[in-house]
C-alpha cells in the first residue's frame, strides 16, 4: 500500500520510467459523515522502538498506544476533567483487594490482534512475564529496565481463567495501575505470536497489536503511517490514517503547515501562534498537563549546600514573567513539583513570588552580597531555544548571580544526567511527569541516587521518602493528597530542592479542516477522535 | 620587479648566517613596504580594510558602546527598528538587535578569523613540505587529506563538542581541523608547480639549502594565492560556525554571534523580518570586505600583478 | 594512462581504509551512551553493562574494530542498535534520495557556475564580471537554512507554485512529478552555495589561463575569440574545475545536512545526523562510510579524467617518443 | 622610397592600473618598407612587446590603444573590426614570442596546433592544411615532420618549439613577421640557428620583419632600421649603419658603449647607465631618461624632449641633442 508508493517514488525518480502508477492507490474516500482523512503530525524528533515495554517517550507513545492497547488506558477525550483517570481497555473492569495488594482484571472477550490470534488472560501474563518475570523465556531485561518503576512492585501474577487475569503487589500501592501510563516503557499488549514469527529484537519492526490503528509502514527518521483498524473491538477510529512525519526544524514544521503538507503541529513558538491564529489554524490548549519544567540543585555543589542560596534562586526567578514573556499563555507559572496533571496538584501553592531584593537579602546572609555567585547550569538543546533557561539567566544576574548556560545536545545531556551531577554543576534541567504524584519520588527518593535512579541532584530527606510510602498505601485520594503536599512543601521550602518554573500547555495547532480532536491531560493524545475533511 | 630571485643564488652561498638573516629581514621589510604601498593604492581595498578596521574596533569596544545589554530584553518581541527607541528595533527575544550586532562580531570575527589563520598556518607547512619533498612523504600526507576530505564534518564536531565542553573554542576547534585539507591542497598544488620554476632551480644550483630554498622562494611565491583563498574563507566560516551553532554544538546562549542571530530569527521571520535581514546583511558585507582585502593582498603580494 | 588508473585505484585502498578507522574511532570516542536510550532511566548498571556486552561494545576497541571491518568487507553493515533495522536497508534508500537530490543541484551549480564563470572570465572587470564576483560572494555566505527558509516562504507559503517539504506529497503522490517538484527548491537551496564556488574558481581559472601565453599566441594566429575560450582556454582549464566539481558533487553526496533538515528530505546527510543524535554506532558507521565512499570515488574519476585530458601523463608511457 | 607596407603614428598605448596609468607606449612613429627588417631595441619594461602587440591589436585590458594610428597597407588596422582583425593576424602578419616553451598550448598536438592556423585562414580541408603543415615543419628544420604531427610540445625541446611557433607564423607567407625576442628563451647555440632561419625565411618570403631585441649584436646582424626606445617613448630611430656609426641620443650612446667597450677592451672609459630605468606610472613631464643622463639639463625635467631630425639621418628625441643641432652650448654628447 503507502509502502509500495514510496518505493514507487524513489525508483520513478531515480530512473524517470514507471510513470504515475502511484497514484489513486492512496484514494480516500470522499468525506460525507464525521469520519474519514488522513491525519499528519510533524513530529520533531525519531521515535523510539515499536515495542510497547522497550520504547521510550511521549512522541512514540502518540503511536505505540494507537497501535497496542494495555489492560487500562487514561481517558484522553475529556480535557474538561482535572486530570487524566483511567478507564477500561482490554480489561473490562478490574477490582483492587481490600488490603490494596491485588488486582483482579475482567479481560474483554473476543478480542484479536491485528495478526488474528485471540488476546486472552493466557497472552496477559505472556505479556506481564516478559518484563516482570525473569524465568520466563520471553523475559527481555531491557524492556523490565525499561518498566523498573512498575515492574518492581509486582511480586507475582496468574491466570485465573481465560478471561481472568490477576497481579499481587509486594505492597499496598493505590497509584500503581495508573503509573503503568507512563511513556517509557509501557505494559502493553503485544502478539505472543508475531514475537514467535519475527523474534524477540525484530518485533519492533513487526509492532502487532490489538489498537484501534493497525502499522503500515515505519520509514525510519521519516514517518510512520498507520491505517484504521476496522476490526477494533472499541468505537472505532474516524480517521482512515495517522500519519507521524518527522520534521526536525521548528520554522520548516510551520512552512509545511502552512503549505498544507501537514495538518497538525505541535510546540509552535508563540510568535508563530499568533500568526497561525490569525490565519485561521485552530489552537488547542491543555492547562492540566502531567509535568513540570524545572531546574534541579545538585545538593552536592559547594555554593549550593547552603539552602539561603538555593531559596534565594527560588525568589529570583520572575516565573510569571516566563509565563508572560516566554511561553505567552501556552504554559502557567509553576512553584511545586506536583503537576496540574495529577490529584495532588494545589493551583494556590505559590510560596516563590517574585522577590529579587528579599533574594539579594537572602544572598547576603549567605556571603555573596557582592555578587561573584558563578554557577553551571546544564540545559539540553530544545526546539524554543533556551528560552526560559535564558529568562533564569536574565532574572540572576540582576541579583548577581552569574549563571552559565551548558548547552549540550540530547544524547550527550542524557548521558550526563542520568549519572547525577558532578560537583562543578549547580543545576541542570528537564521537564518531565506523571499523571500520579507519585513521580516525584523518583527525582527525590533517596534510593534513588544514580545509577539506582534519576535523582541527579543527589536530594534526600528520608522523611519525605516516607511521605511518599504513605500516600501510595492510602486508598483515599484527599488524604493522600494532604501526604504529597506535605512532601513536596518540604522539598520546596524546607530543603528546596528545585526550581520548578512552569507547566507547558501543549499548545497544539491544526489545519482547519481537522475536526473532533481533543488535546486531552497528556503528551500524547487520543487519535480515534478527530477525522479531517478533504 | 621581474628579476627572478634566483639571479641573487650566487652570492648567496657565501654569506655568513647572519648577514643572511639581516639581508632576509631586509628583504622582507622592503618587500612588505612595497606591499603596503601597493595595496594602498586600491582604493577598494582600503575602504575594505578601514570597514573592518571599525568592525574590530566595534567589536573590542561593544561593552563600552552597546546602547543596551545584549542579553537583556528592553524592547518589544520583534519590536521594530524604531520601536522603542531602538535603532534597529528588537529580535525575538526583544534585546536590542544593534548591542547584539555589537557584541555578535567578537565572537563572528572570533569564528571567522581564528580558524582559519590556524588553519592555513597548519596547511602551509603540510602542504609546503608534502608538496617540496614529494614522493613517499607528498603521497602519505595527501592521502590523510584525503581521508579528512571524506568524513563528515558534524560527526567530527559532536566528537569534538562532546570530549571539550562545547563553546566557541570547540567551534574553532572543528572549523579549524575541516578547513586544513581544502587550503593544504591549494599549499601543495602551488607549491608543486612553483617548485619547478627555473628559479628554483638556479636556486639549487647555487646551492641553497633546502630550508632557505623553502623560506626564500618557494613561501613567497606559494604565499599569495593561499592568503587570497583564506581570506575569503573567513566570511564562509562565520557561516559555517554559525550552522554548527545550530545543530546546538556552538556558541553558548545567551552570546550569540551573526550567523546565530541569522538562525534564531527565522522563528519570527514573518513578523520581524529585520531579525534576520540586519545579522544576514552584515556577514555579506564583512564576506565581501574581506574579499576585497583579499584581492588588494593578491595585488600587493604578487609582483607580476603590481606592475604588469 | 591504464597504469596510472590501476596505481590510482590502489590508493583508495589506504584511504578508505583510513575512513574506516576515523570513522570507528569517531563513533565510539562520541560521548553519551547508546544504553541510555536502549535501556531507559531505571536500568541499573547492570542491565546497561548487559546490554553493552551484548552488542559486543565492552570488547577492546581492536577487536571491536578488526570485526566490524571484517564484517564490512563481507558486505555486512549490521544492524541499527536504535530501531533494529539492517543498516544497509536503513541507508541505502537514503544515499539514493541524496543521490537524486545531489545530482540535481550538481547539475544546477555545474551549468551556473560555468557559464557565469566562463562569462564573467571573457569580459574581466565588466559588468557582468562584477555581477558575478557579487553574486558568488553573496550566495557563498547566505547561511543555506535561512536560504532554504526564504525560498519556501516565497515558493511555497507566498506564491503556491512548489511544495515546501519532503520528497514526495504523503497523500496520493509519489509519482515522478511530483518528486520532480519536491525536488525544485532544494535543488536551489543545495545549490547555490557550489553553484557561486564553482564560478569563483571557473573564473580564476581562465582568468588564470587567458593570461598563458599560448593563449596570446592562439590570438596572434587569428582564432576567433569564441573559440579560444571555447577551445585553448576551457579545455585547459579542465583539470582545476573537473576537481572542484568534483569535490562539490562529493560535497553535495555527502548529504547537505541543513538542506535535508529544512526541506525534510530523507537524505543520508539527516540519516547520519539522527543516528549521531541516538548514539547508534553501526548505522553512524555504515553512513559515514557511504559518504566517505562517494567522496572518494568522486575524486578517482575526477583524478581519472584530469590524467585522461592530460597528455603528460596520457603519453607518459608508450608512445615516449625520440 | 615606396609607401610603407606598415605606418605607426604617434602611438600611445596605456595600461590603467589600480595604482596608475602605466604609459607602456607613449608616442611612437615608424614605418616600415616591404621587405626590409626593423629592430627595436631597449631594456625590459621600455615597452618594445607592447609596441609589438599593439600593431597585432592583442593589447587587453586593462590595457588600451589611446592614441595614434597604425596603418597596414594604407588601412587603418585600428578602424577594423576585431573579426576583421582576427582576419589578418596570422595571415598577413605573424607573429613569434619569446617564450616558446609557454607559447604552445600543452594539451594540443603540434600538427593541431599549425592546421588551426591553416584552416582558419585559407579554408582549406584538413588533408590540405595536414599536407601544408608538413611542409612548414621541414621548412623549419624539424625532421621527419610526418611522425612528430601528432606529438604534444612536452615532447619538444625549447628550440624545436621555437620552430614550430615560427612555422605557425609564417604558415600563412605573411607580409610581416614580428618577432619578439625569439632567442630570449633559447641556448646560446640554439639562438643562432633560429636567427639564421628567420633570416633565411624572411628573405625566402619576401616578408617585412619586426625583430624586437635587447641583444644589440643581432641588430647590427639583421637590421635595416633600428629603433631604440627607453621608457615608453622613442629616444633614436634610423637606419642601423648610421645609428652605429653615429649614435646621437646619450641612451643609445651608452647601449653602443657597452657593447663596443667588449669588442674594443678599452678598459679606460668605463661608460655604463647608471641606474634602471624608471616605471612610467603617470610620469612627470619631461625627458624620463633625465635622472640617469650624463648630460641633463634643468629643460629636460620641465618639458618633453623634442623630436630632432639630425644632420646625420636618424632622429633623435632629445633636448640636448636639439641643442646640438642648433649649435649651442651642451653639446658633448657625441665622441
Amino acid at each position: 500500500m503507502l509502502r509500495s508508493l514510496r518505493t514507487v517514488a524513489l525508483a520513478g525518480a531515480a530512473t524517470v520510467a514507471g510513470a504515475a502508477l502511484a497514484l489513486g492507490a492512496l484514494d480516500t474516500k470522499p468525506a460525507k459523515a464525521e469520519s474519514g482523512g488522513t491525519l499528519i503530525w510533524s513530529i520533531p524528533a525519531a521515535m523510539s522502538l515499536f515495542d510497547p515495554p522497550q520504547s521510550c517517550g511521549w512522541l512514540t507513545k502518540n503511536a505505540t498506544h494507537m497501535i497496542f492497547d494495555g489492560l487500562v488506558e487514561l481517558e484522553l477525550g475529556k480535557p474538561e476533567e482535572g486530570w487524566a483517570t483511567l478507564r477500561p481497555a482490554l480489561a473490562e473492569s478490574w477490582t483492587v483487594s481490600e488490603d490494596g495488594r491485588t488486582y483482579t482484571f475482567n479481560l474483554r472477550k473476543g478480542v484479536k490482534f491485528h495478526d488474528g490470534t485471540p488476546f486472552n488472560a493466557e497472552v496477559a501474563k505472556w505479556n506481564y512475564d516478559r518484563f516482570s518475570n525473569p524465568d520466563a523465556p520471553q523475559y527481555n531485561s531491557v524492556a523490565n529496565a525499561y518498566l523498573n518503576f512498575y515492574a518492581r512492585w509486582i511480586e507475582s501474577s496468574r491466570v485465573v481463567d481465560e478471561h481472568t487475569f490477576e497481579i499481587v503487589l509486594i505492597q499496598p500501592h493505590y497509584e500503581w495501575l495508573q503509573i503503568g501510563q507512563s511513556s517509557c516503557g509501557q505494559p502493553e499488549m503485544i502478539s505472543p505470536t508475531a514475537w514467535e514469527k519475527h523474534g524477540d529484537q525484530d518485533i519492533a519492526l513487526h509492532p502487532v497489536g490489538t489498537g484501534p490503528f493497525k502499522f503500515v509502514e515505519r520509514e525510519i527518521d521519516v514517518m510512520v503511517v498507520l491505517e484504521r483498524n476496522d476490526d477494533y473491538y472499541g468505537e472505532p477510529a474516524k480517521l482512515d490514517y495517522m500519519v507521524y512525519r518527522q520534521i526536525t526544524d521548528p520554522a520548516t514544521r510551520i512552512a509545511a503547515l502552512r503549505a498544507g503538507e501537514i495538518n497538525m503541529v505541535t510546540e509552535p513558538t508563540w510568535d508563530e501562534i499568533e500568526n497561525l491564529v490569525d490565519e485561521g489554524f485552530q489552537l488547542l490548549l491543555q492547562p492540566n498537563v502531567p509535568s513540570v519544567w524545572y531546574a534541579a540543585f545538585n545538593m552536592n555543589h559547594p555554593a549550593l549546600q547552603d539552602v539561603r542560596v538555593r531559596k534565594a534562586i527560588n525568589m529570583a526567578i520572575d516565573r510569571e514573567g516566563v509565563a508572560r514573556e516566554v511561553l505567552r499563555g501556552t504554559g502557567k507559572a509553576e512553584h511545586g513539583m506536583l503537576s496540574a496533571g495529577t490529584f495532588a496538584y494545589d493551583p494556590d501553592y505559590a510560596p516563590y513570588p517574585y522577590d529579587p531584593e528579599g533574594a539579594k537579602a537572602l544572598l547576603a546572609e549567605a556571603g555573596y552580597g557582592d555578587g561573584g555567585l558563578e554557577l553551571t547550569f546544564e540545559i539540553f538543546d530544545y526546539g524554543w531555544n533556551e528560552a526560559w533557561e535564558k529568562w533564569m539567566q536574565r532574572d540572576l544576574k540582576k541579583v548577581g548571580i552569574d549563571l552559565k548556560l551548558e548547552k549540550l545536545e540530547w544524547m550527550t545531556y542524557l548521558g550526563k544526567w542520568l549519572q547525577g551531577m558532578p560537583e562543578t554543576v549547580a543545576m541542570n534541567s528537564m521537564g518531565w511527569g506523571w499523571s500520579v504524584p507519585y513521580w516525584t519520588a523518583h527525582a527525590t527518593r533517596c534510593d534513588h541516587h544514580p545509577p539506582n535512579g534519576i535523582n541527579g541532584g543527589w536530594y534526600c530527606n528520608e522523611k519525605v521518602d516516607a511521605l511518599y510510602q504513605q500516600a501510595i498505601q492510602t486508598e483515599d485520594q484527599a488524604e493522600a493528597t494532604k501526604l504529597y503536599r506535605e512532601a513536596n512543601r518540604i522539598i520546596m521550602e524546607e530543603d528546596v530542592a528545585f526550581v520548578p518554573v512552569f507547566s507547558y500547555h501543549n499548545p497544539i495547532v491544526l489545519a482547519p479542516n481537522v475536526k473532533g480532536f481533543v488535546n486531552g491531560q497528556e503528551n500524547w493524545y487520543d487519535y480515534t477522535l478527530p477525522w479531517v475533511e478533504e | 620587479m621581474t628579476d627572478a630571485p634566483g639571479l641573487h643564488s650566487q652570492s648567496v652561498r657565501q654569506r655568513s648566517a647572519a648577514e643572511l638573516r639581516r639581508e632576509n629581514l631586509h628583504i622582507m621589510w622592503r618587500t612588505l613596504t612595497l606591499a603596503w604601498h601597493a595595496y594602498a593604492k586600491d582604493k577598494a581595498a582600503v575602504g575594505a580594510l578601514v570597514f573592518m578596521v571599525i568592525v574590530v574596533l566595534i567589536s573590542i569596544f561593544a561593552p563600552w558602546i552597546s546602547p543596551h545589554d545584549p542579553t537583556e530584553a528592553v524592547g518589544t518581541r520583534g519590536g521594530l527598528p524604531g520601536t522603542d527607541g531602538l535603532l534597529l528595533g528588537g529580535d525575538m527575544d526583544g534585546r536590542d538587535m544593534l548591542s547584539r550586532l555589537f557584541w555578535g562580531g567578537r565572537v563572528s570575527l572570533l569564528i571567522g578569523v581564528v580558524p582559519t589563520v590556524a588553519a592555513t598556518f597548519i596547511a602551509v607547512v603540510l602542504g609546503l613540505f608534502a608538496g617540496y619533498v614529494g614522493g613517499w612523504l607528498d603521497q602519505v600526507v595527501m592521502r590523510i587529506l584525503d581521508v579528512f576530505f571524506a568524513f563528515p564534518l558534524v560527526l567530527l564536531a559532536i566528537v569534538i563538542a562532546g570530549i571539550l565542553d562545547p563553546g566557541v573554542a570547540t567551534l574553532i576547534l572543528s572549523i579549524t581541523v575541516a578547513l586544513v585539507p581544502y587550503i593544504a591542497r591549494l599549499v601543495r598544488t602551488t607549491t608543486v608547480s612553483v617548485k619547478q620554476e627555473p628559479y628554483i632551480e638556479a636556486a639549487r644550483a647555487g646551492g641553497a639549502t633546502t630550508p632557505t630554498i623553502l623560506a626564500r622562494y618557494v613561501l613567497p611565491n606559494m604565499l599569495a594565492p593561499v592568503i587570497v583563498y583564506s581570506t575569503t574563507l573567513i566570511g564562509l566560516m562565520m557561516v559555517v560556525g554559525s550552522g554548527l551553532s545550530f545543530l546546538g554544538l556552538g556558541i553558548q546562549p545567551p552570546d550569540a554571534d551573526w550567523g546565530t542571530m541569522v538562525s534564531d530569527g527565522r522563528a519570527v521571520l514573518k513578523r520581524a523580518p529585520h531579525a534576520t535581514a540586519f545579522p544576514g546583511f552584515i556577514i555579506v558585507i564583512v564576506s565581501l570586505a574581506f574579499s576585497f582585502i583579499g584581492d588588494g593582498l593578491r595585488d600587493a603580494l604578487d609582483p607580476r600583478a603590481r606592475v604588469r | 594512462m591504464t597504469r596510472f588508473i590501476v596505481m590510482r585505484l590502489l590508493t583508495i585502498v589506504p584511504i578508505m581504509f583510513g575512513v574506516s578507522f576515523f570513522v570507528f574511532i569517531l563513533a565510539h570516542l562520541a560521548p553519551g551512551d547508546v544504553t541510555t536510550t536502549l535501556t531507559g532511566p531505571y536500568a541499573t548498571e547492570e542491565t546497561r553493562e548487559q546490554i553493552r556486552e551484548s552488542l559486543g561494545l565492552n570488547e577492546p576497541l581492536p577487536v571491536q574494530y578488526g570485526k566490524w571491518l571484517s564484517h564490512i568487507l563481507q558486505g555486512e553493515f549490521g544492524k541499527s542498535i536504535a530501531n533494529r533495522r539492517m543498516v544497509a536497508e536503513l541507508i541505502f534508500p537514503k544515499f539514493a534520495n541524496s543521490l537524486i537530490l545531489a545530482l540535481t543541484s550538481a547539475a544546477l551549480a555545474y551549468v551556473i557556475g560555468l557559464f557565469a564563470g566562463i562569462f564573467a572570465a571573457s569580459r574581466p572587470y565588466g559588468y557582468f564580471d562584477r555581477f558575478t564576483i557579487a553574486g558568488t560572494l553573496m550566495f557563498g555566505s547566505i547561511p543555506p537554512y535561512w536560504f532554504g527558509l526564504l525560498l519556501v516562504l516565497l515558493f511555497s507559503l507566498t506564491w503556491r507554485w512548489l511544495p515546501a517539504t519532503g520528497m514526495t506529497k504523503i497523500v496520493g503522490g509519489g509519482g515522478p512529478i511530483d518528486v520532480i517538484l519536491h525536488l525544485i527548491l532544494p535543488t536551489i537551496a543545495a545549490g547555490a552555495a557550489p553553484a557561486a564556488i564553482i564560478a569563483r574558481t571557473v573564473r580564476a581559472t581562465m582568468l588564470e589561463i587567458l593570461s598563458q601565453n599560448y593563449i596570446k599566441v592562439a590570438r596572434a594566429k587569428g582564432i576567433r575569440r569564441g573559440v579560444i575560450l571555447r577551445k585553448h582556454a576551457l579545455r585547459n582549464a579542465l583539470p582545476p574545475i573537473a576537481t572542484i566539481c568534483g569535490l562539490q558533487l562529493g560535497y553535495l553526496l555527502g548529504g547537505v545536512l541543513f538542506v535535508e533538515v529544512i526541506f525534510a528530505w530523507p537524505g543520508i546527510g539527516y540519516q547520519l545526523w539522527q543516528a549521531i543524535q541516538a548514539r547508534d554506532i553501526p548505522t553512524i558507521q555504515g553512513a559515514s562510510l557511504i559518504i566517505g565512499a562517494a567522496f572518494v570515488l568522486v575524486n578517482l574519476a575526477v583524478d581519472v579524467f584530469n590524467a585522461y585530458t592530460d597528455p603528460k601523463i596520457r603519453i607518459s608511457e608508450g608512445v615516449r617518443s625520440r | 622610397m615606396s609607401e610603407p607596407i606598415l605606418s605607426v603614428r604617434g602611438l600611445k598605448t596605456h595600461f590603467r592600473l589600480r595604482t596608475g596609468t602605466l604609459k607602456a607606449v607613449d608616442g611612437l612613429s615608424f614605418e616600415l618598407q616591404a621587405g626590409r627588417v626593423l629592430c627595436i631595441v631597449g631594456e625590459s619594461g621600455s615597452g618594445k612587446s607592447v609596441t609589438a602587440q599593439s600593431i597585432m591589436r592583442l593589447i587587453e585590458l586593462p590595457g588600451r590603444i589611446v592614441d595614434g594610428d597604425i596603418s597596414f597597407r594604407n588601412q587603418d588596422l585600428l578602424a577594423l573590426t576585431e573579426h576583421e582583425m582576427e582576419d589578418l593576424r596570422g595571415n598577413r602578419i605573424g607573429m613569434i614570442f619569446q617564450d616558446p616553451m609557454t607559447s604552445l598550448n600543452p594539451v594540443f598536438t603540434i600538427g593541431e596546433q599549425i592546421v588551426e592556423t591553416i584552416i582558419a585562414h585559407t579554408g582549406a580541408s584538413k588533408e590540405e592544411a595536414r599536407a601544408r603543415a608538413v611542409e612548414l615543419m621541414r621548412l623549419v628544420g624539424i625532421p621527419e615532420p610526418e611522425g612528430r604531427l601528432a606529438d604534444y610540445p612536452h615532447q619538444f625541446s625549447g628550440g624545436m618549439r621555437q620552430r614550430v611557433l615560427i612555422a605557425i607564423a609564417i604558415a600563412c607567407e605573411p607580409d610581416i613577421l614580428i618577432a619578439d625576442e625569439p632567442t630570449t628563451a633559447l641556448d646560446v647555440t640554439i639562438q643562432a640557428q633560429i636567427l639564421r632561419l628567420l633570416s633565411d625565411i624572411q628573405k625566402k618570403l619576401g616578408s617585412a620583419m619586426i625583430l624586437i631585441t635587447h641583444d644589440l649584436g643581432v641588430v647590427s646582424a639583421m637590421a635595416d632600421e633600428v629603433l631604440v626606445m627607453y621608457s615608453g617613448r622613442m629616444v633614436e630611430y634610423g637606419d642601423v649603419k648610421t645609428i652605429f656609426r653615429n649614435p646621437r641620443h646619450p641612451y643609445t650612446l651608452g647601449l653602443l658603449d657597452s657593447i663596443i667597450k667588449l669588442d674594443d677592451s678599452r678598459e679606460s672609459e668605463l661608460r655604463s647607465i647608471s641606474g634602471l630605468p624608471p616605471i612610467p606610472i603617470d610620469p612627470p613631464p619631461g625627458c624620463a631618461f633625465r635622472d640617469r643622463c650624463v648630460h641633463a639639463m634643468d629643460i629636460c625635467g620641465q618639458q618633453d624632449p623634442p623630436w630632432v631630425e639630425t644632420a646625420t639621418g636618424s632622429t633623435a628625441v632629445c633636448h640636448a641633442v636639439q641643442a646640438e643641432e642648433a649649435g649651442g652650448p651642451g653639446a658633448g654628447a657625441a665622441p
